[in-house]
């Protein structure tokens, strides 16, 4: 049997995404205690395996061997649905992610709208766990999650689409394509406005701090989580930071070059690239403060939607002119 | 039986499943879920129509996005409708909103 | 539109800023100790179980008056002292003091019998119900008591923990003699310099 | 479409009886909820196996993304304190309600059946240019339509939203 049979090198490839996305969220938990540590002057996860490394693995054994417990009054079946349809989406975003150069699996020339239209379906997760547990803090968490994901999703598409217009196309392979190796080749220096903003609604729609309202722990016990155990909560741990790799990979491809870049092979500088950004969002959660809620809708609407759409237009109106010249 | 037909036979389940509910439903939430089955089941026999059938596939898809885009602001006005509901009648039962109060 | 420009442009800065913080805490050293790998040195502000102060004249024996004030305060009652008579040459210098503070509340001619004639036959402190309120230390007339830098105190035996001071101060005196006489034998070969001496420890 | 392509089919027909099934008969909203969405998904399904694949993934973000968000928001408001949400005052004869949902259906589906002359055995796939183009081009108007409608709702909802609850 060759490794040419479709059906094969997909269940590989969905097999191989399934291992990179659990390592990737072991890996980063490590790395955020790590620098969480450090920004606050003391050394993190230290004693299980050198560093500390073995940590995270001891946590997900914890996790694992825990008991599951539904709340009495929950309801069974949204309740243990929603972090199952919060990890669900996972696999499906990795697929367009331009990792290597002709990744074999899946090549879509839609495929920016994919990681974005699956990525969105990690609000409904929210809503089904927060309507589930019946809980207040659940409920209010998820009642949260909905309006910042929903209002947060219009700047990142429309930041997005900036980097597709640039290129004009969906499919990031061509989107990186369309820079180049040199950092003033790429459209996040060339629009440094249509990257700010993306990473800022990314960093929202992935519900991390400072914009992390949905599980504010000084306000909502945990939010939306509140009444999970176990792997039920390691799921959407997980899930969690697989959705920040996905869209810094997003954010990467669409505006630092992707693979582009000089003496080292493609595949490399993605990663490099993909791994700056997220641990630049993890630094930026041990440096902020959380926003009140109120400040946040204040600024997608008043400050990032119409930034986003004076960028597009402007955008639009350069692209013009250098076409016309 | 032509692909054309199986999808306008997914189509008609949905229109069928939509008119089911609304007729069943007694809360304003509830028809509005059967609602948004009817249209998706309008969208889906649009498009089948026009890719299979004999129509402008654009003309078909970009219709099927229309449906969407009314579906969308319709939830929106619904859902507003639904939260004065609310506030007004103590729940969203229609028939706690079908008496006119001065 | 200037003023909104300027406004995110500061918010944009403040965030540079504060990841510049939070960036360079990462390369600075850190400040927390490790403790069971590390020993905590700044001590000088920790408030241990209580201990006896020696006096001026023989670091070994106690300040104490045995008056039992320190009994009495006691709330949770976790202080014994029996008392002895001290061998009558003995003058304590907490005269003074003990006149300035108490001598409002306690008749002085009451003092007067009791200093420099009785001293504690024994002082045991029962550190296992102690609340480390620190009311001995701060009503002893005598200043005879003064909290402990005893930081690293484990025991598995709860025996351990009912502590007779008067044998720790003792033992206290003794040790700080041997450490100045091991001083005083580096300084001397330091002195005559000797080549052991160049790697050696010179700390206090 | 082959074999392999009816299988799907049958399976996308499933997920989307399934999915209106719970939603027309659940008695919670929110499970109701989740059916609709499960719909929707078999729709998107549907959608990719007429070979337009942005249509589905449109279906997919604006109807489960947006539009299921949105109906959730009017779950959580509608909540009541406990129990059960339906009342259990359903339409007095079921039959008339099955009715109501077989009677077009099943019309339309003779009618679709009798009609269908010609049909095309491929789907063609549409490039997102041609939708742009057709967009921005021919159907233009449409378009704005859509987009004037689309505010109008928003305006209306929030005016509506903003209303007090009246003081009595």
């Amino acid at each position: 049997m060759s490794l040419d049979t479709p059906l094969l090198s997909l269940l590989l490839g969905l097999a191989a995404i399934l291992a990179f996305a659990g390592a990737n969220g072991i890996v980063l938990v490590w790395v955020e205690r790590k620098v969480a540590g450090r920004c606050q002057r003391r050394p993190g996860p230290l004693h299980v395996g050198p560093y500390g490394l073995l940590q995270p693995l001891a946590d997900a054994l914890k996790l694992i061997s825990k008991q599951l417990i539904t709340p009495r009054r929950s309801d069974r079946l949204l309740y243990w649905g929603a972090p199952l349809l919060s990890f669900m989406p996972v696999p499906i975003c990795f697929l367009p992610l331009p990792f290597l150069p002709e990744m074999a699996t899946v090549r879509l020339n839609l495929g920016l709208i994919l990681i974005l239209s699956f990525i969105g379906l990690n609000s409904i997760s929210l809503c089904l766990a927060g309507l589930g547990s019946n809980n207040k803090w659940s409920l209010l968490g998820a009642a949260r999650a909905i309006a910042q994901t929903v209002s947060f999703e219009i700047p990142l598409l429309l930041a997005a689409l900036t980097a597709v217009f640039m290129a004009g196309s969906m499919d990031l392979h061509e989107v990186m394509a369309a820079q180049g190796p040199w950092p003033w080749q790429w459209f996040g220096f060339m629009n440094p406005l249509a990257l700010l903003l993306f990473l800022i609604s990314a960093v929202a729609e992935t519900n991390r701090a400072p914009f992390d309202l949905p599980e504010a722990e000084s306000e909502l016990t945990a939010g939306f989580h509140t009444e999970y155990s176990g792997m039920g909560f390691g799921i959407f741990f997980l899930a969690e930071y697989a959705y920040i790799l996905i869209i810094c990979g997003v954010a990467a491809a669409l505006f630092l070059g992707g693979q582009q870049g000089p003496v080292a092979p493609g595949p490399w500088w993605f990663l490099a690239k993909m791994y700056a950004l997220v641990l630049l969002v993890i630094q930026l959660r041990w440096t902020l403060p959380r926003v009140r809620f109120d400040q946040l809708l204040n600024l997608c609407w008043r400050w990032m939607t119409p930034a986003a759409l004076l960028n597009i237009l402007a955008t639009m109106l350069v692209m013009l002119a250098l076409k016309g010249a | 039986m032509s692909d054309l037909f199986l999808f306008h036979l997914a189509g008609l389940l949905l229109l069928g499943l939509g008119f089911y509910g609304l007729a069943r439903r007694r809360s304003l939430v509830g028809m509005l879920i059967a609602l948004e089955l009817l249209l998706n089941g309008a969208g889906l026999s649009v498009a089948a129509s026009c890719q299979l059938g004999g129509g402008d596939p654009v003309a078909g898809q970009l219709t099927s996005l229309l449906i969407m885009g009314l579906a969308a602001a319709e939830a929106t006005l619904v859902v507003a409708i639904i939260l004065v509901v609310t506030l007004r009648a103590g729940d969203s039962n229609i028939d706690s909103v079908s008496e006119l109060k001065g | 539109m200037f003023g909104a420009i300027t406004k995110a442009y500061g918010a944009l800065k403040s965030i540079a800023v504060g990841l510049g913080i939070t960036g360079r805490a990462v390369f600075q050293e850190q400040s927390t100790v490790i403790y069971p790998m590390a020993e905590v040195k700044n001590l000088g502000h920790y408030r241990g179980h209580i201990e006896l102060v020696g006096s001026d004249a023989d670091p070994a024996r106690p300040r104490c008056v045995a008056c039992g004030q320190c009994m009495d305060m006691c709330p949770s009652g976790c202080i014994t002292v029996e008392t002895a008579m001290a061998p009558a040459e003995l003058k304590t210098n907490a005269f003074i003091r003990a006149e300035s503070i108490m001598g409002q509340l306690t008749p002085a001619a009451h003092f007067d019998v009791m200093i420099g004639e009785r001293e504690p036959k024994r002082f045991v402190l029962d550190y296992s119900a102690c609340s480390l309120c620190g009311q001995c230390v701060r009503n002893c007339p005598a200043g005879a008591l003064r909290f402990s830098t005893h930081a690293y105190f484990l025991s598995r035996d709860r025996a351990d923990f009912v502590l007779d001071l008067k044998e720790r101060l003792a033992g206290q005196a003794e040790q700080a003699r041997q450490a100045e006489q091991a001083r005083q034998a580096e300084q001397a070969r330091q002195a005559s310099g000797s080549p052991q001496a160049e790697g050696g420890r010179t700390h206090e | 479409m082959n074999s392999a392509a009816h299988i799907v089919y049958v399976f996308h027909l499933l997920v989307i009886l399934a999915g209106g099934l719970v939603a027309t008969r659940a008695v919670q909203k929110d499970r109701a909820l989740v059916g609709l969405i499960t719909a929707m998904f078999g729709v998107a399904g549907m959608y990719l196996l007429m070979n337009a694949p942005y249509l589905a993934l449109m279906q997919l973000m604006i109807y489960a993304g947006a539009v299921g968000v949105l109906i959730f928001f009017a779950v959580m408001f509608t909540r009541p304190a406990q129990g059960q949400e339906e009342r259990g005052r359903y339409l007095k004869r079921p039959l008339m309600a099955v009715a109501a949902g077989l009677l077009p259906a099943a019309t339309l589906a003779a009618g679709a059946f009798l009609f269908i002359r010609q049909a095309k055995a491929q789907a063609p796939e549409i490039p997102v240019v041609q939708l742009g183009a057709g967009l921005l081009g021919r159907y233009a108007l449409a378009f704005e339509l859509i987009s004037v409608v689309l505010f109008a709702a928003m305006a209306g909802g929030v005016l509506l939203g903003f209303e007090r609850r009246r003081r009595r």
